[in-house]
Formats: C-alpha cells, structure tokens, sequence
C-alpha cells in the first residue's frame, strides 16, 4: 500500500488537522472532529448536519459553508460516525430552528444517526433526517438494506442547504431533501479498487481489461464483471441502466454529476460528460446544469459515478443560488 | 460470573480482536468495506484503556462492566459494528444489576443483546449477519445453563462458531454484503465471525477462571 | 490500459466536446481546439493565453474565465498545441491591448509558442511571453533545458489575470508574470506512474515501497528512487529541497499549492498540507492563501506537488481579487 | 533528385514512421514522455494525406515537396519535434527550387535542415538529441556526394543509424530526456532513432527508384 499518510491510524485525525489549516474561514474540533461554519446565523435557521465515513473527500467537510452544509462530522474511512460525534455537530451549529441530518443509507449511518437523533431529542434538539438512497445498482426493497446514497448527496445537500438558508421551516427543508432525492438516480462503475488505510490492499482485483459494474464508494465490488468497452458504449450502458428507473421523458431537464471515483483524470470525465451529455440529447432529455468532476469519491479507485436530478424551477433556482464552501463556490 | 470474570472476558475478548484483527477485515475486505477488524480493535483499545485507566470507576455489579463496555463500543466504533455491539453489550448489562450472575440471568442477559441487535438492525436469522451467530449461541448457552457456566459458555461458543460458518452459503439481506447481491454467496459475514470471538472468549475466561 | 475514452486518437476532441457541453459558458472551437472566454473586452485588456500539452487538467482550460485566462488551447496528451493553434487562440481574444502568452518550459512548448509569436506578429499582434520555470528537481543551467514549469503556471495565470483584468499595460502585466514565477518553486513526488492512452502503459514501474522523488508532469520518472515514508518525514524533505533553493525566511509569507497528480485522494492530500505547515511553521514561514486539490495533473499519476509562491501586498490582492474559471472561482 | 522521388522518400518516411511507431513511443516512455511515435504519426498521416488529396497542388519544385511536409508537420505534431522537424524540412524546400536537384545541392538543403534545428532547438552534438544523428548523415552524405545519390543516401543512413546509437551512452543535456539528469544514460534518444528513419528512407526511395 502507497499513501501519503503518517499511520493508518493517524489518517482522519491528520487530514483533520490539515484540513484545519486549509480552511480557516472553518471552524475544526480536532477532538470531536466536527467541522462547522465559524459564523452563527443572526436569525434562527434550520441547520444542516451531514456526515459519514472518511474517504469520500470532498464529501462532506468540503461542503460545509453558507448555503450549503453547517456541519460535518467525518467518521473513519468508510467507517460512520458514531453518534457523540453526530450530536457534538448538531450542537454546535443548532440555532434552534432545529436540525436536518443529511444521511447516506448505510446500515452504519443509519444507526448512528438514529442514536444520535435520540440523544438530541433528549437535549430538546429537534431532529429531521433526509435519507439518501439513490444507486440504482442495488435493488430497492424491504428485504435488504435499500440502495445505497451516492452522488445524490451533492444535490440534496445543495439544494436544502440553500433554502435554509431562506429561513425555510425544518419540514419543509427536509421535505425538499427527500423529494430531491427522490429525483435522482445514480450508477457507477469502476476500472480499478480502492485500497483503505487500515486494510492495507485492493478491494478486489481486476484483470487489465474488465471493469467493476454497480459498485459503491467504500471500495466493494460491484454487481457484476464486463469487460473494458470504448465510452461511448460504457456511457450509454449507464444512462440507459438509470433511465430505465428513472421517470424522465423527452423535453425534461436534470442535473447531471458526472463524478470521478478519486483516481480518474478530470480529461476522462469530460470524456464522460461528452457522452451522457450526447446520449440524453437523443433522448431528448436536457442537462440544465452540471458537475464534472472529483466529489463523492472512494478513495484511490477509478472510475465514474453518473448522477441525474430532475430539476424543475425550484430546483435549478436553488441549485443557483449563492454557495460558498471549499469544494462547491458560486454566486 | 462476578465482576472479575466479566472483567475477564472483556479483556480476553480484546485479546482476540487483536489477534483476528487482519482476518476479520480480509473477510470484511471480500463482502464489505474492509474496516471491521480496524472498527473493532480501536473499539475495544479503547475499553481495555478505559478499563486499566488509573482513575477508572470500580464496577460495583457485572453489568456496570458490560454497559461501560457497550457504551465505549457506541462512543468509539462508528459504521454497522458500533452501534450493534455497542447496544448489545448495554442491553446485557442492565439486567445483571448484581456483583453475581447466574448462568440463567447471564441467559437472560444474552438474549436482551440479541434482542437489541435484532431491534437495532432489523435482521433476522439467515441475513448473513450478527445475528446468524448471536441466534445460536444464545439458545445454546440456555440449553446447556443448568449444566453450569462453564457448559454454558462452551456450547455457545461451539454454537456461535457454527452459526458463522454456516453463513458462508447465504446470501446477504442486510449490510454492505447485500450490495453484492449473489456475489456476497460463499464468504463468512464478518460480523457473524466476531461474534464468535466474543461468545469463545465468554469460553474461555470461563475456563481460565476455573468456572 | 484501462480509461474512460473511446479511442487513443480522440481523447483530445472528444474531452473538448464534453467541455464545451459542460461549460456552455465558454466558447470552444472544436477545430481550431481553442478555448475563450465568451465576451469580449468592453475596453481593449491585456489577453492572456496558455496552453500546453493535455492531461494536466484542469490545467489550462479549466482556468480560463473572467479574473484569470482569456483563452487555452490544449495539445494532445503531453504534447504542447502547434503554432497555428497558439495564433487562432490569440486571435481569437486579441482586443487591441496586446496578448500574453504564459508559456511553460519545456521545449516544445517553449519553441511551438515561439513560432506562434512570429505568426502573431506578422499579423500586427503585440505578444509578450512569461516563461514559468519553477520545478526545482531540475538544474537551472544555461546548457540544459532549464527547470520544468509546473504548479506556479497556477499563480502566474490567477494573478497575471487579475492585473489584466484590471486594465495593466502589456510590460505590466508580462512583468508581474515573470515576477511572480521568479517568486515560486515546486517540488514534487509520485507513488505511483502515468499512462498515456498513446503508450498504453505506465511510464515507469515501481515497487510497492518505493517512489520517484523530482518528477515532472508528463509521467517520466524522476531524479531518483527512494523508499516510501511516513507523509512527515516525505514532506519534510519536499519542503526542504524548495526552501534550499528558496529565498524565504521567517516571517515571510507564501501562497501554497498542495497539488495532487490526478490519482491522489483528496484525504491524503490534506494529510500533507497538515505537513506543510507545520514544517513551515517551524520556520517562522505562514501560509496566507493555500489551494489543496488536482490542479496540474498528470493523469493518473498518484503523488503530489507542494507549490511556495513568496507572498507580498500585492500578489494577496490580486490573489483575492474575483475569479470564475470552471476550476477556480471565488468573488 | 526530382519530385517523383522527392514524393517517394516522403511516403516511404511516413511508412517507416508507422512501422517503428510503437518503438519511437517505447524510446520515448523510458527517457521522456511517451509520446514519439503518437506524435510523428499524427504529422504524417496528415502528410500522406495532404499528398493523395484529390485536390492536391500538383508540386513545381522538388523544394515544394519538402515545404509541404515541413508545413504540415509544424501544424500537426507540436511538441518538440514538430518544430524542429517542420522547420527542418522547410529549411530543406526552400533552396530546390527546380524541378530536379544534384546530389551536391540535396547536400546543402540537408545541411539547411540541420542549420534549422540548431538555430531552433539550440541543441550541440552530444546532447543526445535529433542533432546527434543528423550531423553525422549531412557530413556522410556531403563526402559520398560525388558518388552520386545512390551512394550519398546509404552513406547518410547509415551513419544517421550510428549517430542515433551512439546517443546511448550520452547524458542529455536539451530536451525532457535531461530531466532524468544521469537516468538519462543507456537509453537511445526517441529523436535521433526518428531522424536515422528520416534518412533510411532517403535511401530506400532512392534504391527503389533505381538511383
Ligand atoms: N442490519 C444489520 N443487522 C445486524 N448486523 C448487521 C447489519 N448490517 C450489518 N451488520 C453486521 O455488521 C458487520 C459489518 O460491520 P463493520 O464492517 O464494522 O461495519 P460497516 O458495514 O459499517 O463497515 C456485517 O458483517 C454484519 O454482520
Ligand atoms: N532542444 C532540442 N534540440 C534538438 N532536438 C531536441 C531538442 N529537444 C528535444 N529534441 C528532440 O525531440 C525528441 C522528442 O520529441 P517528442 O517526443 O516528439 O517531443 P516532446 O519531447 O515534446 O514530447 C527528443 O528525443 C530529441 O531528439
Ligand atoms: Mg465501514
Ligand atoms: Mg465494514
Ligand atoms: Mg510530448
Ligand atoms: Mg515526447
């Protein structure tokens, strides 16, 4: 294993400290490892609390700021946060207009949030929770743990964290976030694994010319083994496969995140772009807005995540409007 | 079991962490995300320091060290492991309120952890998951109660090593392993396995105490 | 090889494509391969222009945008853009103030560009050149080549940009490039080699305990091979090797790039500007104004470079000063 | 020399150029940036392309021929080569400007080209550069001259052949090649390998056309 790293061990708290550094606009508890905007809002607003295991940089740190997240609490890598952690973050940046935790479904973020929803109930923090579950590579139902949330995230916690900052109630951000995810769909394949600190080797391995279909971002391997195809082929094998679950019709408009898994050079993902961008024009469907780029990654692997949203006005007026965070700055 | 001897297993239970720690997380690395071996070992490097921490709180009844044992697991683990250990360990603490348990209460005691675990995670036998070894082990432990602990404690730990082996065959239903839909068939769950380690480290403080 | 492309040969148009549909902002033409900013000047400015080789993305054209570039135009893949490609840029952003050409050393590029300017004078166009030259692992002699132009083109581009922008003469503008490359070194490291899609295999190879310490950016190997260490100790050397060579002293200031090479995860890379400025901040050296991210790559090479650039008023201002380029952007 | 063999070299040059394509590139990989062999074939595939137009301007001059070439390749190739070598062969049109040329006069046009490369480039012999096998080629060709074309080419070939080996033991001092300072030793430099093809095929078109 090659990372520029002390131990792996020492990964999160380094990174944190670095990040620290980095970004002194931020305000960074090293020990409860909570990062949040050093700012308290003049008035009350809801607050936006996100967070999940390490690795997946700039997820979420790197979307903490105004108009987007007000606190992130990064777990180990690919480790959730555990739920002290989880409350530390809702405490710091409640305002009292209460708290929407931003959660990935994850069997691990699922229950470290749901405690830590408990303990600030306790406090008298009421807490609201988007779940996101957008990767179409992994069956929806009852019976298993649901799809898992990828790409989405980006949008929900864009799209929610600027209309809290409106002054918008918490049901109604929340109600936004879910119907934000509700329209987004994700897939994702990988060239090659990701390697973790603490494991010290590949996810699985990979023959020169086959690719992992349906993967997750915490290195795993994916539904099923292809072999290596030109873009245009992989492109079109991957819009097809989220349109076919996706209620988009000619004349719609989505955002499109077209996302590098950590290890694919940005020239490969316009590439990408290229292609999604050419196979939904000949389903008539419109790219009003994009990413292209690293932003929900998986450590080391490479590849590509796609990820569609709906958008609708609300959606495209909110995605517009002013953000200023590490990873994700307009105005 | 006294105080001295729950002290026992939590330790012998690090022990083992530490020494399957690559191995639980090459069977997380096939099916998951590699990190359970490391979740657990920072996990109960931190009980066993809390533990031996100079200032450390005398236990006063067994479950105290059971419920500080599952309180640190929640505080320290993260991702699926934490939470589901760490309530398991805290449901079987709060019955055992006593400096003394019977192996009938401990019975008690392990199936409150299964009913947490169950409760917490929604699994249910066959998943491919904790409670695919917890399942076993705790109706094993009963049967063989009247026996004493040290029966008990034994065929649990035969039972709970079963319950993991017999995982490798199924598909998951719940967890990261379920995201490999068939593909999860032929691996042992990694959670199931370090359940095993926590019933055969039950076994063996249980013998080395002479119980 | 495995990359996201559909044919060795069409990486180059096929990457522009995508980067015109995601980036609608910008005008690029797709033939000539140059990419410009869609307004023209209201007053004529200073244009600036740069290019080089592909696959150090978002190097150029990602930076080209109100505040920094006015035009890019991209070789193939680490191959710098031929004369005719330089002027149809120049042309293309020409408004009557002069164009400057920000040109990094390597031969190629220093000669293609050269031609470019004589093509571009004989039309009437002022151009002057700033040749960036920062990477120390090379040695600065007049019989050599000279140093390699790496993660400084960053500055020179932002803040050259910024003084254009604001309306500065051509010597002004040309004078500030070449004061603020004189005023920066990079250093950098690889874990792991580049594949170009033309080679179809990795630069060099190098065992798992092993890195090439002084590469370049276009996947050669380095000075020499060392063993893999703690990313303190790793950094310490990278740090010192720039300040050996580096007129800093305490109580300077520096604006610092903590570059990934394409395949590097932004946690790691955060680990090491952790290391960066604690190893600085033993020298009494502060980091005013940082970036941590892929800005020049090289690909999917795997390691990172560490940009000093000597601060001072005016390079803050101008560092400050509003950009929006598809990769920087801030206001 | 008149412009049906001036075409034939160009086209037997750009053959030549596809069949050592992979080993320019893999000359190129280990003591530069891998690109040799891409770059020299994009500029020539244009060449050939630009020659077999149907729309093609039929050449005056064998000088047209070259110009042509040169031209192309400068707005083709990029990189280091493309100059250099556009120029070179720029250099080469401009004094054969008739329709046929003595071997004295192709001995001055290579002499040109090579002019234009120095000037350029700035590059010396033994720098490890395309410097290093045009040299010896332009002086073997100028001392076989009066032995006519024939034996001019293969003279220059072949030692455009040894100049490019004996770029092996040399450290470079000009292009991406002296990055790698002392790494650079041991290696046959990608340009000189280029400019030995350059030559070789002056001979074979020669051969070829029975001169
Ligand atoms: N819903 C669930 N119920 C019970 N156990 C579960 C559930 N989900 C996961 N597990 C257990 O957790 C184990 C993985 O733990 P760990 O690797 O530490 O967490 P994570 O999956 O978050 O990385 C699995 O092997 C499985 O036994
Ligand atoms: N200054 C120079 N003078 C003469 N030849 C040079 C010079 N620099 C580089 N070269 C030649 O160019 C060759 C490399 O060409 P190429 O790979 O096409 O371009 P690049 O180095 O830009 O990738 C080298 O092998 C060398 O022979
Ligand atoms: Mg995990
Ligand atoms: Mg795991
Ligand atoms: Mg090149
Ligand atoms: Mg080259």
């Amino acid at each position: 294993m090659k990372k520029l790293i002390n131990t792996p061990e020492s990964v999160l708290p380094d990174a944190l400290a670095g990040f620290a550094a980095a970004h002194p606009e931020l305000t960074v508890d090293l020990d409860a490892r909570v990062i949040s905007r050093s700012a308290r809002p003049a008035v009350p607003k809801v607050a936006l609390v996100s967070g999940g295991g390490s690795g997946h940089e700039p997820l979420h740190a790197g979307f903490v700021g105004p108009g987007m997240l007000d606190a992130a609490c990064p777990g180990e890598v690919f480790t959730s946060p555990v739920p002290d952690q989880v409350l530390a973050a809702a405490q710091a940046v409640h305002s009292g207009a209460g708290v929407l935790f931003v959660v990935k479904n994850y069997t691990g973020d699922v229950m470290n949030f749901r405690l830590a929803a408990e303990l600030a109930a306790e406090e008298g923090i009421e807490v609201a929770t988007v779940l996101v579950d957008d990767d179409v590579a992994v069956e929806d139902s009852t019976w298993t743990a649901g799809r898992r949330g990828t790409g989405a995230t980006v949008a929900v916690e864009k799209l929610a964290g600027a209309l809290a900052e409106r002054g918008a109630p918490l049901a109604e951000v929340a109600a936004l976030g879910a119907r934000v995810n509700a329209a987004s769909r994700s897939f994702a394949v990988a060239l090659g694994p990701a390697t973790t600190p603490a494991a010290g080797k590949p996810g699985f391995e990979l023959p020169d010319d086959e690719i992992e279909v349906g993967v997750g971002i915490h290195g795993e391997p994916g539904r099923r083994r292809e072999p290596l195809r030109p873009a245009h082929l992989l492109v079109a094998e991957v819009v097809d496969t989220i349109l076919a679950d996706h209620h988009l019709a000619a004349g719609d408009e989505v955002i499109a995140l077209v996302n590098g898994m950590g290890a694919t050079p940005l020239l490969e993902l316009y590439v990408v772009f290229g292609e999604v961008h050419a196979r939904l024009a000949e389903r008539g469907i419109r790219i009003a807005r994009n990413l292209v780029g690293n932003y929900v990654t998986s450590l080391d692997m490479a590849g590509f995540s796609l990820t569609l949203t709906r958008a609708d006005p609300q959606v495209l007026e909110l995605w517009d409007a002013p953000v200023a965070t590490p990873a994700l700055r307009w105005s | 079991m006294d105080i001295a001897l729950a002290l026992a297993w939590i330790r012998a239970l690090a022990a083992a962490v530490e020494r399957h720690r690559d191995e639980l997380t090459a069977l997380d690395t096939a099916i998951g995300d590699g990190d359970h071996g490391a979740n657990l070992s920072r996990g109960f490097t931190a009980v066993t320091a809390a533990l031996d921490a100079p200032d450390a709180p005398e236990p006063a009844t067994v479950g105290a060290v059971l419920t500080r044992t599952g309180t640190i697991l929640l505080s320290k683990v993260g991702g699926a492991s934490g939470p589901l250990y760490g309530s398991a360990f805290r449901a079987m603490g709060a019955p055992l309120d006593g400096p003394t348990a019977t192996p009938a209460e401990l019975a008690d005691a392990l199936a409150a952890g299964l009913a947490a675990l169950r409760d917490l995670g929604g699994a249910v036998p066959g998943d491919k998951t904790v409670v695919d070894a917890w399942t076993p082990a705790v109706a094993a432990f009963r049967a063989a109660a009247p026996a004493g602990l040290a029966a008990a404690a034994a065929a649990a730990a035969d039972a709970a090593e079963r319950g993991a082996e017999d995982t490798v065959p199924l598909q998951a239903r719940k967890g990261r392993a379920s995201y490999l839909g068939p593909r999860s068939i032929g691996h042992r769950d990694p959670g199931a396995a370090s359940t095993a380690l926590i019933f055969r480290a039950l076994a063996d403080a249980t013998h080395s105490a002479g119980g």
